[in-house]
């Protein structure tokens, strides 16, 4: 009875464009944001901030990325860690490079190259589709891994290939503090999912999701497939260079190209496709989902083996992680295959009902 | 109330061949303003692929189209549609995934001006648009009778609805010309009355010339001024309706054809 | 020249394997529709198998000569091959029918880390050895014509007729038996094929357990060349170009696609890669494969693709 | 009732105070036992788990007992560092760490200074870090990268019979492509200028299995030398790839990493005559370390891998990285008080105040495994002795003397390197005031 929409009238179109247009959800989630803002700095140790929140924030913004561009627009890529590479190294340029660079101006400048770079990868996007396509956002992959490792004017010139960046400043903030780190990326993510759902509700979202849905029928009725690919390309890149800026900067602090590896690619597509494909709250979904499952069931297998008297070695649990992950997306599919995102709609609309059935 | 015009669409010597099969072959016909101009024959004559050739996702190896005065070689589909033509799918082409609104507001798409940064941000022109446009699309909703479903996906809905929105996301365009590729496949009777009421008031309200492919005879005859008769991808016969019922080789092909 | 014929020899060898990786994907995209990015793991687990086998039985058994051993360390890692491509299908892919792409590939990728992780956790997770007796040592051929000779690595030309043979004989199978045809009937069109009585999911158990068997034999020859360890699961995507650019439904493509990628890497890497610092093989086999596309979008012999509306 | 939940209360506290009475000291342990490094990892990991064992065994370090946990990170960056946060604060705070991975080295060089924990990395990680005074928590002890290389050439320019038979030749480098295999190209370019040989450089991608066209290259150029700077599966690929193109292997020279079971054991009879440094020790399964870890760690069933594998040199790899640690951890007792848990600050201390002479050694089990360590404040390595062996098809034996890394190359190197990261990094590099506190 709590979340029902009765009485709730709409007066005007818009009012009923709203983001959340049900009252309940709106407040849900500006709760949820004020408490990200607000309580969770009070409330949690420092190995939580640094292990498992500033990596699901960035993440989550990495996974956003791939989602408009393979859930919106229907492009899959299996090379969305290369962006973030570009991202990364492109923002380090831009900030040892240029005297005074400010680090956010950095990071974005970062994500605009990756854009462009994204573009250029794109391109085969117009003459080859799906798997195919697929093959070739594997081969930027591999082109930047070799890039960053090869061309040492990426690195300065450091001669292991290793870079770092640090003192880090907004403003005249100094982020040193996982809290301050945990802000930062915080309040970045939440500027950028709001853009990300304003683009997908307006005329460009349903240009990529018409390419998406039907190609043919897109372009028949004077939508561009080349303007509306490669913007997708454009903008999922950008979001892929930012969250590489920050995974390099903030996260890591010093990294190498192996950061940004063809597992980290593998990695967003699933998050992308458990949480949910075409869904903004999916990409939250997803990226929680994958950074927290390994740490839970590395911590929580031999706490369980100990309850019924057995000792799992570690590399037993790192195996029986490798199973379960493994099964679990299986299962996932098989039940769900539209994502958690999906499954969470679905409870919202029974529980919209409850406690009348129909 | 309409009247009759000029030639607006003229299609002249048009052959169009996938591979080695010839889909078409030296084909010419026109269409004038405001008239309800149909395109019948047996299966595989080559309907669809007429209409593919007029907006521009196929491209004739021979022939040309003009289009009010201005002469194609060839066609694409982004400049058909800027120049005012738009089309229905014979299998459903809508975008599954998308609401009834959604879907109908990509029909407005060229109508958009916002750039993505506007659009991202949600504010002043792109938010204006959006709104407008959606007043526009709801004009739509209501003239179709599709209210009901305007937030639901277009893949969950039967089959004469979704045919119902296909023609509304063609309407949203505002087209001269509307290209409809069997609107009333697969429909009941009910169903069909409906969908004839909506091409009528289309072409009445809107004065939209409209270009239809459809196998219900009973239906080509009630509804079109002027008709063309493919065969194998040639044409038989071209005249008004009662012209074509009686032209003996459309009779030998649809004769032909049900044996 | 000399060395100019030994890098394309080396490069036609070297392109024979990927396309024993290769094939594995053709056959169960051709029969199911199903991209399996598991191919390499299904290397890996077999491979592994076989290694732990031929290890494991002299002690079970006592069985003394190591072929006998081979011999069956091969039939009992083809019977596990058989299980999991049994379990693959009850458990999986029947729950999938109809699913899109996607779907299916994600699917195999969740397949590939169940396979690893089984694999290490069972067969263990160090370096095991592959021996059934493949020479290491080098030859020279044609001294006379060129001073030194050209060398030619001998396991590398034994594992490329190993994989013209497997070829000719999954050739065969498809033209010749019941069972190819039947596969070949599912390949073309799914519902046709179910429609004059050939059963979806025993085709669907066949063409794993036979992408099994082609992984067990990829595995073994990968294998006695690195040793197994999970590095060889990475091969797979040594060969993705190789099907991209052979097409995905074609066993002549993965062939014709192989030696392409073979000799253009190993060329590429040898005259090219010096002027930019080298390294450079893998990312050039993506984008030769990618130029092809551009062409091509279908892949050298894959079926072409037309848009109906 | 009451008296029930009294007891209860009381057994609780007794419980928990414990641990208190007896003082331990944790010892996070970073591990790879999975993935495409793991038959390289594991065994260090086994020889490091052990002697943590085996120093239990004997009661700990003057009676403070070690606790440990594993994590397994799979020599990926980000597991290792998430592997560090998890457990740095754990059991009253991590007493060091030593991650055995160059790329989570690098990650956290940053932040064990920001949370005063030591970081050993014998064998691996920056070369420059030896210079403590800018690198002030991190140890790469017993040598570096460009120590390795540098004993590689004195030991090639031995055999061609003097530094000036150099001139000329052609050393190649075939290298993992990534941070590890890059570290020794300085030091190789700075001792090419001075000899006048040049040095090739073939890169090759992870994991590594893929060598057929590096050597080809090999083939073609016929460089006199080989040095080999490879990491799991890439080394054993090597060998292989050399004895198909029939590379002589007895030219091959491979670093530490290079240069233990795992790589060669596959390859067999194929890899006999190819040569690696040591990280001072070889295979040591008659040191006395060795056996007390087979009395007193494997036949009570507390073993943590298998019996076979004691001795082998990763696994002395592994034993030698511990018994680093524990020794830090000691020194610091001496100052800070014995039997008492130390912090990472005052084991930090200790580890710069290494002084590990042969008698101690010896007296430890470590006769003629390894030689004198002496650290300090700004020399964070203690020592550069490196010996050279070979594989015979069965077994690595050693076949050269000891050498020393020229400390005239080096140490302007290091002092060069480090100070531009210092520059970078706006720090202020210690004083030899400083060190005295």
């Amino acid at each position: 009875m709590i979340y029902r929409e009765n009485g709730q009238f709409k007066t005007s179109y818009a009012a009923d464009q709203q983001i959340f247009p049900i009252a309940q959800d709106r407040w849900a989630v500006l709760a949820i944001v004020a408490f990200a803002f607000v309580g969770i700095p009070f409330l949690v140790d420092e190995y939580l901030f640094r292990a498992i929140l500033i990596p699901f924030l960035i993440l989550a913004l990495a996974a956003l990325g791939v989602n408009l561009l393979v859930g919106y627009c229907g492009q899959i890529t299996l090379g969305a860690g290369a962006f973030m590479a570009v991202g990364a190294y492109a923002a380090y340029n831009f900030l040892i490079r240029i005297d005074g660079m400010p680090m956010l101006a950095a990071i974005l400048l970062g994500g605009f190259v990756a854009a462009v770079v994204g573009i250029v990868f794109g391109i085969p996007s117009l003459r080859v589709r799906g798997l195919y396509l697929a093959m070739a956002t594997l081969a930027a992959q591999f082109f930047w891994d070799w890039a960053f490792l090869r061309i040492s004017w990426f690195t300065n010139n450091a001669p292991s290939g290793s870079v770092s960046v640090s003192n880090l400043e907004l403003l005249g903030w100094s982020i040193d503090a996982p809290i301050e780190k945990y802000l930062f990326c915080l309040g970045l993510l939440a500027l950028f999912a709001l853009l990300a759902k304003n683009m997908t509700r307006s005329a460009m979202g349903r240009q990529w999701m018409a390419i998406r849905d039907m190609d043919v029928a897109a372009e028949v009725i004077g939508i561009r497939p080349m303007f509306a690919k490669l913007s997708a390309f454009a903008v999922s890149s950008f979001y892929l260079g930012v969250a590489g800026a920050l995974w390099g900067f903030v996260h890591l602090g010093s990294w190498e190209p192996a950061a940004f590896s063809i597992d980290r690619s593998f990695q967003l597509l699933f998050m992308v496709i458990i949480g949910g494909m075409g869904s903004i709250m999916g990409s939250f979904f997803g990226a929680a989902f994958i950074v927290v499952l390994p740490i839970f069931l590395n911590q929580f297998l031999p706490w369980l083996g100990g309850l019924v008297g057995l000792h799992i070695s570690t590399a037993g649990v790192s195996h029986a992680e490798f199973m379960i992950f493994g099964a679990l997306i299986v299962f996932f599919l098989i039940v769900e295959p539209h994502g958690i995102a999906r499954l969470w709609s679905t409870g919202k609309e029974k529980l919209r009902l409850w406690p009348f059935p129909h | 109330m309409r009247e009759i015009g000029d030639v607006i669409l003229d299609l002249r010597g048009i052959s169009l061949s996938f591979g080695g099969v010839k889909a078409l072959t030296d084909i010419s016909f026109d269409v004038r303003e405001h008239e309800v101009r149909a395109i019948i024959g047996p299966n595989g004559a080559g309907k669809s692929s007429m209409l593919n050739v007029i907006n521009g996702v196929y491209r004739p190896q021979q022939g040309e189209v003009i289009l009010r005065g201005d002469h194609f070689k060839r066609m694409d589909p982004y400049r058909a549609a800027k120049a005012g033509i738009a089309r229905t799918f014979q299998s459903l082409a809508l975008f599954k995934g998308m609401s009834v609104i959604d879907n109908i507001m990509t029909g407005r798409n060229l109508k958009m001006k916002a750039n993505l940064f506007q659009q991202a941000v949600w504010w002043g022109m792109a938010a204006r648009e959006e709104l407008a446009h959606r007043a526009k699309v709801e004009e739509i909703i209501d003239f179709l009778e599709i209210q009901h479903i305007r937030k639901t996906p277009v893949g969950r809905l039967p089959y004469g609805l979704q045919k119902r929105v296909d023609l509304g996301r063609a309407l949203a365009m505002e087209p001269q010309i509307l290209l409809l590729d069997e609107p009333m496949a697969g429909m009941n009777v009910e169903e069909k009355q409906d969908m004839s009421r909506f091409i009528l008031d289309v072409n009445d309200q809107f004065g939209t010339t409209i270009v239809l492919i459809e196998h219900d005879m009973g239906v080509v005859m009630d509804l079109s001024d002027r008709v063309v008769v493919l065969d194998y991808g040639r044409k038989i016969g071209d005249g008004s309706p009662d012209e074509v019922r009686t032209n003996p080789e459309v009779i030998k092909a649809y004769l032909g054809a049900s044996h | 020249m000399a060395f100019f014929l030994e890098t394309l020899i080396g490069g036609l060898m070297a392109g024979m394997l990927y396309s024993l990786v290769a094939l594995g994907f053709v056959l169960i995209y051709k029969a199911s529709g199903v991209f399996n990015f598991a191919q390499g793991a299904l290397v890996l687990f077999a491979a592994l198998a076989m290694a732990r086998f031929s290890e494991w039985l002299p002690g079970w058994t006592g069985i003394d000569s190591p072929i006998l051993a081979n011999i069956g360390a091969f039939v009992l890692a083809g019977l596990v091959m058989f299980a999991v491509a049994w379990i693959i299908e009850r458990l999986v892919l029947r729950h999938l029918v109809n699913q899109e792409g996607a779907t299916l590939l994600m699917v195999t990728l969740g397949i590939a880390y169940l396979l690893e992780g089984i694999g290490q956790g069972f067969f263990g997770n160090d370096i095991y050895k592959i021996d059934v007796g493949m020479p290491k040592e080098p030859v020279m051929v044609l001294e006379n014509m060129f001073e030194g000779g050209i060398l030619i690595n001998k396991e590398d030309f034994i594992a490329a007729l190993i994989a013209a043979l497997l070829v000719g004989a999954l050739t065969l199978f498809f033209q010749k038996t019941a069972t190819g045809r039947a596969l070949r009937a599912v390949a073309d069109d799914h519902q046709a094929a179910q429609s004059i009585g050939i059963p979806l999911n025993r085709i669907w158990v066949i063409i794993w357990l036979v992408a099994g068997l082609v992984a067990l034999v990829a595995g073994i020859i990968w294998g006695s060349k690195l040793g197994v360890q999970f590095s060889l699961a990475t091969v797979a995507l040594r060969a993705l170009p190789v099907v991209i650019l052979g097409g995905l439904t074609s066993v002549p493509g993965a062939i014709v696609g192989g030696l392409i990628i073979g000799v253009g890497e190993k060329l590429s890497e040898v005259y090219l890669g010096p002027y930019v610092g080298g390294g450079i093989e893998i990312w050039f086999a993506y984008m030769l494969a990618l130029v092809f596309l551009l062409f091509r979008p279908q892949g050298l012999f894959g079926e072409k693709i037309i848009d109906r509306v | 009732m009451k008296t029930r939940k009294l007891m209860m209360a009381a057994a609780l506290a007794a419980l928990l105070s414990v641990p208190a009475i007896a003082a331990e000291q944790f010892f996070p342990v970073l591990v790879y036992r999975t993935g495409a490094y793991a038959p390289n990892g594991t065994p260090w990991a086994n020889g490091y788990v052990d002697y943590l064992k085996l120093v239990n065994a004997k009661g700990g370090i003057n009676g403070v007992k070690i606790t440990f946990e594993e994590c397994e990170f799979g020599y990926a960056t980000d597991r290792g560092v998430e592997c560090y946060e998890r457990l740095k604060g754990k059991s009253g705070g991590a007493t060091l760490v030593q991650p055995l991975s160059t790329g989570v080295t690098f990650a956290l060089t940053e932040k064990a200074s920001v949370d005063k924990i030591p970081l050993i990395t014998a064998g691996y990680g920056r070369s420059e870090s030896a210079n403590g005074a800018v690198f002030t928590w991190n140890f790469p002890l017993l040598g570096t990268y460009w120590v390795g290389a540098d004993v590689a050439i004195q030991h090639i320019a031995k055999k061609e019979g003097g530094f000036d038979k150099l001139k000329g030749k052609k050393i190649a480098l075939v290298y993992h492509d990534s941070p590890y295999g890059k570290e020794p190209i300085p030091l190789l370019q700075e001792r090419a200028k001075m000899h006048g040989f040049d040095v090739m450089l073939l890169p090759v991608a992870h994991p590594g299995v893929e060598q057929k066209a590096t050597w080809l290259q090999i083939r073609q150029n016929k460089p006199d030398y080989v040095l080999l700077w490879g990491w799991g599966v890439m080394n054993s690929t090597s060998l292989k790839e050399a004895q198909a193109t029939g590379y002589p292997r007895d030219k091959m020279y491979g670093i530490w990493w290079a240069g233990a079971e795992p790589d060669v054991k596959d390859v067999g009879e194929g890899a006999k005559g190819y040569n690696a440094m040591t990280l001072q020790h070889g295979a040591e399964p008659n040191a006395k370390v060795v056996k007390d870890t087979l009395a007193m760690v494997h036949a009570k069933g507390q073993g943590t891998g298998p019996k076979e594998e004691v001795g082998s040199v990763l696994y002395m790899r592994g034993v030698l990285s511990a018994m680093l640690g524990v020794e830090g951890v000691r020194k610091a007792q001496e100052r800070y008080g014995k039997g008492k848990t130390m912090t990472g600050e005052q084991v930090r201390w200790g580890l710069e105040n290494l002084n590990l002479d042969q008698k101690t050694l010896d007296g430890m089990g470590f006769a003629g495994v390894m030689r004198p360590v002496q650290t300090s404040c700004l020399d964070h390595m203690g020592s550069s002795w490196v010996r050279v062996h070979t594989w015979d098809g069965a077994k690595w034996n050693f076949s050269s003397d000891w050498y020393q890394a020229d400390d005239k190359v080096i140490r302007p190197m290091v002092m060069l390197a480090s100070g531009k990261y210092a520059e970078e990094k706006k720090l202020k590099p210690r004083t030899p005031e400083e060190c005295k506190q």
